[in-house]
């Protein structure tokens, strides 16, 4: 009954998940990795380490005094070549630290804690520490996120597993390859926050890791925890659809989903968590999936900071004239122009060739309707494109602008090939200016 | 006695007074830029044209008719018009100023709009009594505002249309116009 | 209160002024006019009329005419006037005693020119005369009046107007 | 000076295609050319007289009460334009129907009683009123010859066939209200481009 | 004749009695001196000074007369006109224009694709001109204009001039921050925006500022200034003299074209030219 | 390091282009016109190419005027066809090309072209031709006699001399009427398939022959024969379900459904005309811009529903 429970709109891309039966291979150890200093949503990092100090991988080398922030690690042994400005591959230029490899594998880690024993605190400070962020896409300091604020009760956690995005595998396979320690991950989570309904939701075109999640969470025997099987349509990993999918529940406009009792993370967060606690390790690698039109597509093992151009490589090169290299997966990735480091949050690298990688030439909007009938949010595409062409905010304001959340989906559909996107985010960017 | 509703429909449909009658037209173009000022202009119109009727036809009945001064009926009706448009202008601007705001802006207007005089001369040609001229004045007033309406939200929409550079303005809302009048013609010769 | 009534008077006094100089304007020209429209009138109805009964001489009745020719009453004329498909339609009907339509010219119309109007064309009107009027009414609503094609609205409005108002007149005569 | 008083009635503030004023007559009865000049003759005397009569009088009538002056003014020339047509030219009376007294209510004639005639001498407005009704005029007649070629297949002024029957099922729809509409679009939209070709070069 | 002039007449009575004690009783003062401003203001509608219309801020200006400065793009005449009907006296306005402060001389560093307006762009990774300041080229400032003085030529943007009233609009639309208002008077301009140190302009950009100093140096009343690695010019010591232009060596100090044909010397920017006077 | 193309997201667009929606409604409209020109001969084909070219012509010449450059998209082509296919058979073809040259050109280039259009061109065309040449346009020829015998249409019949058509006459199409109106089942075919495609929304045809039927019904009418008669199946398969002049929301779509329903029944029941469709269509194409600007889905996490939604700067 339960299953066929879904959000409004949404669409069916072609899931190309080409890599989807690979198995999580680790990456070599790159040359130089560049550890941008502002990975995460809030404060950037000031560097705790000088141009040619010698660094352990796992080593802390940048922090914020911040709430809002979460600290950087070295993610392999060497020597700091230098503290530089940097392009992110989110589109800003950021400070990063450049650590030229000296081979040696040199590790620092922290001590493994109990979490039946550890106080919350404790926990909380390690998942500080470890530098956990969301690994969803969005990277805000999970450590935050677990401390909701005061008078805010969180009564249920989703884990995020639905992984919608087009091309993209890593959590699938993190989920084949990793369950237990998803699970007890969760479980952490759900510790922490004193809540005892935990959801693993996950889409139906995943059977084979829902199966494994599901065993999983048997062997760990947390009656609490309940694998969902969803719907599979894009966006179903966004926070809000999740959560009407899941339990029905509406974020209200403006508002955040603490505000109904809910923690959304990603299943890739959980394992981070896991092994933070677990391990003591903190977060210097993450699977990336690179695919696209590079000659072997893959899952990767990755230390965070490794340059793009490293990770294409160890698939085997393009595979034919690039046009593209998207930092995420198709419908949400930032195109990049330059050979930018990898960061937390980047689980994807998809490479297009020229002929994909064209914009299709842009027609007169012919209010077809379909980008109104797929929005998730209920807004009307059409109208707030045209309205901020017009530069005419206000009225954007009325037809909700600012609640879109850019899952393209509209753009996707649009028979015109009008970049709705981008004019409504040039909407909204604008609104925020005035404001 | 007359049947209300065949006035009331006549003359929001199939006599539209701007599309079929051509009554009130440089207002129809004038002021159908925004829905929201239509609206006010189309209220505006119905109460003034509602008035109109009822103050009108007591004087064609007992001042005029028995007279036999029917001639007269041009200047009497217009100059009884005017000045109750502007007592009705003095009197919300004085004590509603919210309202005049919204409505009152069009009253001046009003006054050489000639559906307002147009009504009131056809209440006299057709015979109405007080009620039918007053039905028949509200229903006109009716007529004039949905067509004010559906204009204004053409020419809202048209806000976002490409449209050529010779068409642009008034041309256009004339075409649009035009095409209207083709579609209200849907009402043309039906039976009520 | 003096300054007030001085200030009101001299606001007022120009428009009644005006007033009354065009009240007394319109009067003198309507003196001027009032004959001449009325004999336009009185031609429009004449020349109808003489249309219908030729060289009939004409006393008016409460609403309608009683045609005479040397006397003799050969028939009455009236208007029948109703609504068409553009608006009103004015005719002036004449009617032998013995109901038998004699004739029918149309006055005034509002139809679409070049389909409705084709109403008032001798091609339909004479169609009426030497006509019973329960027989007038179109073909295909049981009559023997032929419809304009096209105007099939104009035509059957200008059929029942005719035959209502003949009906009526009939009763009334009797 | 003085002549452009009377020529800015006619092309540069074309009451009909610039100030898009009193449209109602315009459309109404431009069906055909003879209706057309009828009505602009009747716009004519009544614009003139008021205009002059208006601007003999400005000092004399308080702001209060101006409307209602100047309309009883403009009234009482409708209402004789009214009486002498019905008594001379029946035929035309009864084709402008209501539209005849609807003169009074004629925006171009209130409008310029308003803008001009209450501030300008009496010359002036005198010649003012007479550009504005030749312009009205020349609209209107424009129009009404559109509409009436389009709409009987031939150009005919009155009896006088200028170009014969060139198809024998003309457009009803140049006479009704959407070809009145259409004819006064693709006018102004004919004088817009031609102001964008010349603005252009 | 008797009918007809009774009932006219009492009409006339019943309306004008009726009209003149209500104007007595419900007069509201209006005022016509918003008319004769807004008749006197420039009627671009252009929203530099704040309000939405021209008439608005002409009903602004009577209560509070010196808000009429927010006006930049009235001209002497219907500035001082407007200073008469409200009674009072002001001093010569200052008067501004608008220059465009990039010669749009970078690379670019990737082929970008999507929405072809500035703002659309730039939002686009910082940006397709490797010069994380230079004008993106597809003329939001150009739209903005109420006057139509911007205007492209080849790639760069130019104002005319003879049509800029200095109203700001233009410098709200652009983006990158690139539009200057200066003063009427300037002679000379800096056409460059760029605080990036010298090494990295120097890479992208042919015509970009480096900072060097060099007309710093050569200006004898010290009104040019480098802060920020970026020249200033202080217009108020500024006379006009070009030594700084001759001094920098590539060609981003620019002379200012005031003449009436404007428009077609504008962009001729050749270190030789200079401007006499 | 190759130069890369930087564009926002999404990196990927679904493959349905305008192009390949218009030529689906081509293809959609096979079925009608095969049978069009099956019951009324070969003049009908002429009609068909005649309207077609000359709304390809006219928005060639039109854009041109403009200044554009001319996209065969397809657009016109359905213009033009559907046109010809609410045309009585034997039109003459200079009205036909006049017909679809007044389309064109002050229905849907006048506004700005494909997209801009406030009201549906086909129709204007149509409606222009009726108020034009209202004679040529109400006379019919009889099917399958391939020569100029003319009858009155099922609805003519109905209302002029209350003769009822069998169903399955009005199903299969053997009665007289336009050209691609009167077999329903062809039509069905045509616009199941669009259905089916997702090209268009079937909302709007069940709301609009939904609404007739129960209207019909209630007034004591037989709705089958006012669903099948007349023009109905043609006007809510492929002209009210016209992207351009109809509702963007669902919720819009019904409401046009409904109000055209409403108005086809009372033109039928008590117009001047026999059949309402072209005029319903027309008439709700107006209120479009009113029912976009009021008609608006639910926004996720805005708690009222506010159906009727009034903009916020209003009333200045
Ligand atoms: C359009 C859209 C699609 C998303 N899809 C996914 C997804 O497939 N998987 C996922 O884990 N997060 C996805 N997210 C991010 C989630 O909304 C949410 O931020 C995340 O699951 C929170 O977990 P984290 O803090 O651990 O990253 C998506 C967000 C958006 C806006
Ligand atoms: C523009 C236009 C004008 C019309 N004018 C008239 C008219 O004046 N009189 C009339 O009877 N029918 C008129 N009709 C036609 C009717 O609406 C209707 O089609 C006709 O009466 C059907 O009758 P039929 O069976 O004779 O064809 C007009 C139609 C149109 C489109
Ligand atoms: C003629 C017709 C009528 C339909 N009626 C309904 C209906 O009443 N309710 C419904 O949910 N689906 C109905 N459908 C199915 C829809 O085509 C479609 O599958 C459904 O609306 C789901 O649409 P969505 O996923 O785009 O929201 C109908 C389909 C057709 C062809
Ligand atoms: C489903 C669908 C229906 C259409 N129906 C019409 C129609 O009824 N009339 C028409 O002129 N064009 C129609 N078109 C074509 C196109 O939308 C039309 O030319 C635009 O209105 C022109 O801007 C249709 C297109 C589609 C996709
Ligand atoms: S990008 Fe925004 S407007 Fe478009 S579908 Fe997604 S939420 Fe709706
Ligand atoms: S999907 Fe594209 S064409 Fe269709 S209504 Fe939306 S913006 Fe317009
Ligand atoms: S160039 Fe800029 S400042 Fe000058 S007039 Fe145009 S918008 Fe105003
Ligand atoms: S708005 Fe700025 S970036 Fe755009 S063209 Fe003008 S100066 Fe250049
Ligand atoms: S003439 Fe202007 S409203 Fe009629």
């Amino acid at each position: 009954m339960l299953k066929f429970r879904t959000f409004r709109g949404g669409i069916h891309p072609p899931d190309s998940k080409i890599t989807a039966g690979k198995p999580i291979e680790k990456a070599k150890i790159p040359a130089n990795v560049i550890i941008l200093l502002h990975q995460h949503v809030g404060a950037p990092c000031k560097p705790l380490v000088k141009e040619g100090e010698k660094v352990k991988a796992g080593q802390k080398i940048g922090d914020s005094d911040s709430f809002v922030s979460a600290p950087v690690h070295s993610s392999i042994s060497g020597v700091v070549k230098e503290i530089s400005t940097q392009q992110s591959p989110i589109g800003r230029e950021v400070q990063g630290i450049v650590i030229e490899s000296d081979v040696r594998a040199e590790s620092a880690r922290m001590e493994a804690i109990d979490p039946a024993t550890a106080s919350k605190r404790e926990i909380l400070t390690r998942i500080r520490e470890a530098g956990i962020v969301g690994l969803g896409g969005a990277a805000f300091p999970t450590s935050v996120k677990l401390s909701p604020p005061e008078g805010k009760e969180i009564d249920t956690v989703i884990l995020n597993g639905s992984e919608c995005e087009p091309y993209i595998t890593a959590d699938h396979r993190l989920m084949l390859e990793q369950p237990d320690k998803i699970v007890k991950g969760v479980g952490i989570i759900m510790n922490v926050l004193d809540v005892d309904k935990g959801f693993i939701g996950i889409e139906d075109n995943k059977k084979d890791a829902i199966k494994r999640m599901r065993e999983a969470v048997e062997r760990e025997g947390d009656e609490g925890i309940e694998v969902f099987s969803l719907k599979t349509k894009y966006p179903q990993g966004e926070a809000g659809s999740l959560i009407k999918t899941v339990l029905n529940r509406e974020t209200p406009s403006g508002s955040h989903s603490y505000d109904i009792g809910v923690l959304v993370q990603n299943v890739a967060t959980a394992k981070a968590i896991h092994d933070a606690v677990y391990e003591g390790a903190p977060l210097i690698e993450r699977v990336v999936t690179v695919t696209g039109d590079v000659k072997e597509p893959k899952n990767l093992l990755t230390r965070i900071g490794t340059p793009f151009y490293d990770l294409i490589e160890e698939c085997g090169g393009f595979k034919s004239d690039v046009g593209k290299i998207v930092c995420g997966g198709s419908m949400l990735g930032v195109a990049e122009f330059g050979n930018v480091p990898t960061i937390k949050s980047t689980g994807c690298i998809l490479v297009l060739d020229r002929e994909k990688s064209k914009t299709p030439e842009e027609r007169a909007c012919v209010r077809c309707g379909m980008c109104v009938d797929v929005c998730p949010t209920g807004l009307m595409p059409t109208i707030l494109e045209k309205l901020a062409r017009a530069r005419r905010f206000e009225e954007c304001m009325d037809y909700h602008i600012l609640d879109c959340m850019e899952c393209g989906s509209c753009a996707y559909v649009c028979p015109s090939k009008i970049p709705i996107v981008q004019l409504i985010r040039y909407g909204k960017e604008e609104i925020k200016r005035r404001e | 006695m007359e049947n209300l509703l065949v006035i009331a429909v006549g003359a929001i449909f199939v006599n539209n007074i701007v599309l079929s009658r051509f009554l009130g037209l440089c207002p129809f173009f004038g002021v159908s830029k925004k829905t929201s000022s239509a609206l006010g202009m189309g209220s505006a119109v119905i109460f003034v044209m509602t008035c109109a009727s009822a103050i009108t036809w007591p004087i064609y009945t007992y001042l005029l008719l028995p007279f036999n001064l029917e001639f007269m009926r041009t200047v009497t009706f217009i100059v009884v018009i005017a000045t109750f448009v502007q007592l009705i202008e003095m009197v919300i601007r004085k004590y509603k100023p919210g309202l005049y705001k919204a409505l009152g802006i069009y009253l001046p207007l009003i006054t050489t709009n000639c559906a307002i005089m147009g009504v009131a001369l056809l209440n006299a040609e057709e015979g109405y009594s007080l009620i039918g001229s007053v039905v028949n004045g509200f229903s006109a007033g009716i007529g004039f505002t949905l067509a004010l309406l559906l204009m204004s939200g053409i020419r809202e929409r048209l806000e976002f249309a490409d449209v050529p550079k010779s068409f642009q303005d008034l041309p256009i809302a004339f075409v649009s116009a035009a095409l209207l009048a083709l579609a209200f013609m849907a009402f043309s010769g039906m039976r009520l | 209160m003096r300054e007030e009534v001085k200030r009101i008077l001299g606001i007022a006094i120009p428009l009644i002024i005006i007033c009354i100089i065009s009240g007394a304007a319109l009067t003198a020209t309507y003196g001027l006019t009032e004959e001449r429209i009325e004999a336009v009138e009185q031609q429009k109805i004449n020349e109808s009329l003489s249309t219908i009964f030729l060289g009939a001489s004409f006393t008016e009745m409460d609403d309608y005419y009683i045609a005479t020719v040397s006397g003799e009453e050969i028939g009455y004329a009236f208007i029948a006037e109703g609504t068409g498909y553009g608006g009103t339609i004015r005719t002036m009907v004449g009617m032998y005693p013995n109901g038998t339509i004699s004739g029918v010219s149309i006055i005034s119309q509002s139809e679409t020119p070049g389909l409705g109007t084709r109403i008032a064309e001798p091609d339909f009107t004479n169609q009426f005369s030497g006509k019973r009027i329960e027989g007038v009414r179109l073909r295909r609503d049981g009559g023997v009046i032929d419809a304009i094609t096209g105007a099939t609205i104009s035509s059957r409005a200008i059929t029942d107007i005719v035959r209502e108002r003949a009906e009526v007149v009939m009763n009334e005569t009797r | 000076m003085k002549l452009d008083e009377l020529t800015k009635g006619v092309f540069k503030q074309n009451p009909i295609f610039y100030l898009v004023l009193g449209l109602c007559p315009t459309l109404a009865v431009s069906t055909r050319v003879d209706n057309a000049l009828g009505m602009s003759l009747g716009v004519f005397f009544v614009l003139v007289c008021s205009n002059v009569i208006i601007s003999l009088f400005k000092h004399r009538i308080p702001p209060q009460v101006r409307i209602p002056c100047f309309i009883v003014i403009i009234a009482s020339f409708v209402t004789i334009v009214d009486l002498f047509m019905h008594g001379y030219a029946p035929e035309l009376h009864e084709r402008l129907g209501i539209y005849l007294p609807l003169i009074v209510v004629n925006c171009i004639i209130l409008g310029r009683a308003e803008a001009f005639a209450s501030k300008k001498s009496v010359f002036d407005s005198f010649l003012d009123a007479v550009g504005m009704s030749i312009g009205f005029m020349l609209a209107i007649v424009g129009i009404a010859l559109c509409r009436e070629t389009l709409s009987s297949g031939k150009i005919a002024i009155f009896d006088y066939t200028i170009v014969p029957t060139f198809t024998q099922s003309p457009s009803v729809m140049m006479t009704l209200p959407p070809g009145a509409f259409l004819t006064i679009a693709v006018i102004m939209a004919m004088i817009k481009y031609k102001a964008i070709r010349k603005e252009g070069r | 004749m008797i009918e007809a002039v009774i009932v006219m007449g009492v009409l006339g009575i019943v309306f004008g009695v009726g009209l003149a004690y209500a104007s007595g009783k419900l007069e509201v003062h209006v005022d016509e001196r918003v008319e004769r401003i807004t008749e006197l203001l420039p009627g671009g509608n252009c929203g530099a000074c704040g309000f939405p219309a021209c008439r608005e801020l002409a009903e602004a200006v009577v209560k509070d007369h010196y808000l009429i400065n927010n006006c930049r793009a009235c001209n002497e005449d219907s500035w001082l006109g407007i200073c008469n009907i409200l009674g009072i006296e002001l001093g010569r306005r200052k008067q501004e224009i608008a220059l465009v402060a990039c010669s749009c001389d970078s690379v670019d560093k990737f082929e970008y694709e999507g929405v072809r307006t500035c703002a659309a762009a730039a939002l686009v990774m910082g940006g397709f001109k490797a010069c994380k300041h230079a004008c993106l080229g597809f003329g939001d400032c150009v739209h903005a204009c109420p006057f139509s003085a911007l205007e492209r030529r080849g790639y760069q943007y130019f104002v005319d001039l003879r049509k800029c009233i200095g109203c700001g609009a233009c410098v709200d639309a652009c983006p990158r921050g690139l539009i200057k208002i200066v003063d009427k008077s300037a002679e000379v301009f800096v056409r460059c925006n760029s605080p990036d140190k010298g090494k990295v302009v120097a890479k992208i950009c042919e015509k970009g500022c480096i900072g060097c100093k060099l007309c710093e140096k050569a200006c004898e009343r010290e009104a040019i200034k480098v802060e920020n690695n970026i020249a200033v010019i202080d217009y108020g010591l500024c006379n006009g003299c070009g030594a700084c232009m001759e001094a920098c060596k590539f060609g981003t100090i620019v002379p200012v074209f005031h003449a009436e044909d404007a428009v077609d010397s504008t962009p001729k920017v050749t270190r030789t030219e200079k401007k006499s006077g | 390091m190759p130069e890369l193309i930087v564009s926002p997201s999404p990196h990927i667009r679904s493959d349905v282009s305008i192009e390949k929606i218009m030529y689906s409604v081509i293809i959609a409209l096979i079925p009608t016109t095969a049978c069009g020109i099956y019951f009324f001969g070969v003049h009908v084909l002429y009609v068909i190419i005649t309207c077609i070219l000359s709304a390809l012509f006219t928005e060639y010449v039109a854009l041109r005027l403009m200044g554009r450059k001319f996209v065969m998209d397809g657009s016109a082509v359905i213009t033009g066809l559907l046109l010809a296919l609410c045309l009585p058979p034997g039109l003459p073809l200079w009205m036909a090309a006049i017909g679809a040259a007044f389309a064109i050109a002050f229905a849907k280039c006048a506004f700005g072209g494909l997209g801009h259009n406030i009201f549906n061109p086909a129709l204007i065309g149509r409606a222009f031709l009726t108020a034009s040449w209202p004679v040529a346009m109400t006379t019919w020829t009889k099917p399958l006699t391939y020569d100029a015998i003319t009858t009155a249409t099922p609805l003519g019949l109905w209302k002029m001399q209350n003769i009822a058509t069998p169903y399955i006459n009005l199903a299969l199409g053997n009665v007289s009427g336009c050209i691609g109106e009167t077999s329903a089942l062809a039509i069905l075919i045509g616009g199941v398939f669009l259905i089916a495609k997702r090209y268009i929304d079937w909302r709007t045809p069940v709301s609009y022959i939904g609404t007739v039927a129960v209207l019909a019904f209630a007034l004591g009418q037989d709705p089958l024969f006012h669903i099948l008669a007349g023009s109905l199946f043609l006007g809510a398969f492929f002209m009210a379900t016209d992207y351009v002049t109809t509702p963007i929301t669902r919720n819009g779509r019904i409401i046009f459904g409904v109000g055209a329903g409403v108005i086809v029944v009372v033109i039928r029941l008590i117009g001047g005309y026999p059949e309402g469709v072209c005029f319903s269509i027309l008439l709700m194409n107006a209120f479009t811009p009113l029912i976009d600007r009021h008609v608006r889905p639910r926004v996720y996490g805005v708690k009222r529903k506010r159906f009727f939604v009034s903009s916020a700067n209003e009333g200045d």
